[in-house]
């Protein structure tokens, strides 16, 4: 098990009812952090459609979590 | 030059700030919020934005746009915050010495920038509902999530 | 809207002239006077037109910009007369519900109004020379007529 | 022979050292007063290059021209 800080940005917040909270996850890689919190975050976009950084940077979802990490999870995009 | 803005996008001292006697062509887009999406009568947006990584990302976004097209200048700036119908939501200016290199740059920049950067948009519609709005490439595959 | 302008064109009133609550997308482009041209030092252009003939036809290729790509409005101004780095010599604005509409008419615009209307240039160097400038579609074929 | 009256543009202006000029010509069409004018606006260029208009309408340069027409001689335009 690791303590990781997830973080939730719009429609995920908004699901959550938290923008952050610190969790204990058996996960081993950025996808697994948002797997495990699909009831938080509720997404129900494939995965492809979301973004995931890492410590404030941008990772691939196979890039992997360490023990204090703080992972963002963004939903799809919508600037401009 | 990459900036999120919480208050007014000022297009008149964008423009000017590029000012350059090499510039042949001054190509700018911008986003306005409108009154309708996809059949819903909008009222007012809303954006938010991870302001550290969306500069971070806007900022190479532009230097992506200088180096691939040689342009001599980039410039662009987003809105976060409530919006009204007509206000400008992204501002992206582009100098270059000939037009198609402007036309090209401003082009890339303003598709990058909506679909790379961590940057949300809230439709707030006429009979009351409000909705996150998916971004275009995922348009196929969900449409709005209304609360 | 297309018209020949022998004073300087007032962009910001342009702009202000395209407010639309549907428009989702503003694209412009503004030809500006740069101070090198193929290899010469440019001091100043001189912007000669026929104007009843390019009035017609800058109507016309106004037209068929909203004709073809389905834009909500479509503006452009073209100067006369003697103009000095920096200035802008056309401006053209195009408002869209999206922007791919808007950019791909607003090129179109450009594009058109460079090869079809009957306006001329005449660069001023700084060796004290002045040309005529050809048109690009001719560039392969001639190139500066020096007086 | 036609009267025709002929008006140069720019550098066809310059070299001519006159804005229009009312010629006899024996001329049928556009074409034929641009390449019986040569000699006056010293036109260097392919045909294709430069563009025509009888009584302020743009033609083709096959368009027949009139006892009375004024033809307009257009250089390579270079807008913008």
């Amino acid at each position: 098990m690791k303590r990781v800080t997830v973080k939730y940005f719009a429609m995920f917040r908004e699901h959550a009812g938290v923008a952050e909270e610190t969790l204990q996850l058996e996960a081993d890689t950025a996808m697994d952090v948002f797997e495990q919190t699909r009831p938080r975050h509720g997404c129900r976009e494939p995965l492809g459609h979301c973004k995931v950084a890492i410590n404030d940077r941008m990772v691939d979802w196979s890039a992997p979590v360490a023990e204090g990490d703080t992972v963002l999870l963004f939903p799809p995009v919508a600037g401009g | 030059m990459f900036r999120i803005k919480s208050t007014a996008i000022d297009v008149e001292a964008l423009r000017a700030g590029l000012g350059n006697p090499a510039a042949g062509a001054l190509c700018t887009f911008e986003g306005l919020v409108r009154n309708e999406n996809e059949g819903h009568d909008v009222l007012k947006l809303e954006y938010e934005a991870y302001e550290p990584l969306a500069v971070t990302e806007g900022e190479q976004v532009i230097a992506e746009a200088r180096d691939r097209f040689g342009v001599l200048a980039a410039v662009c700036e987003h809105r976060t915050g409530l919006l009204e119908i007509g206000e400008c939501a992204v501002w992206v200016g582009v100098i270059a010495p000939h037009r198609d290199e402007a036309f090209r740059a401003c082009r890339y920049v303003i598709d990058e920038i909506k679909h790379r950067l961590p940057i949300w948009k809230k439709e707030y519609y006429a009979n009351g509902d409000s909705g996150w709005v998916n971004c275009e490439r995922c348009a196929e595959h969900g449409k709005h999530e209304h609360d």
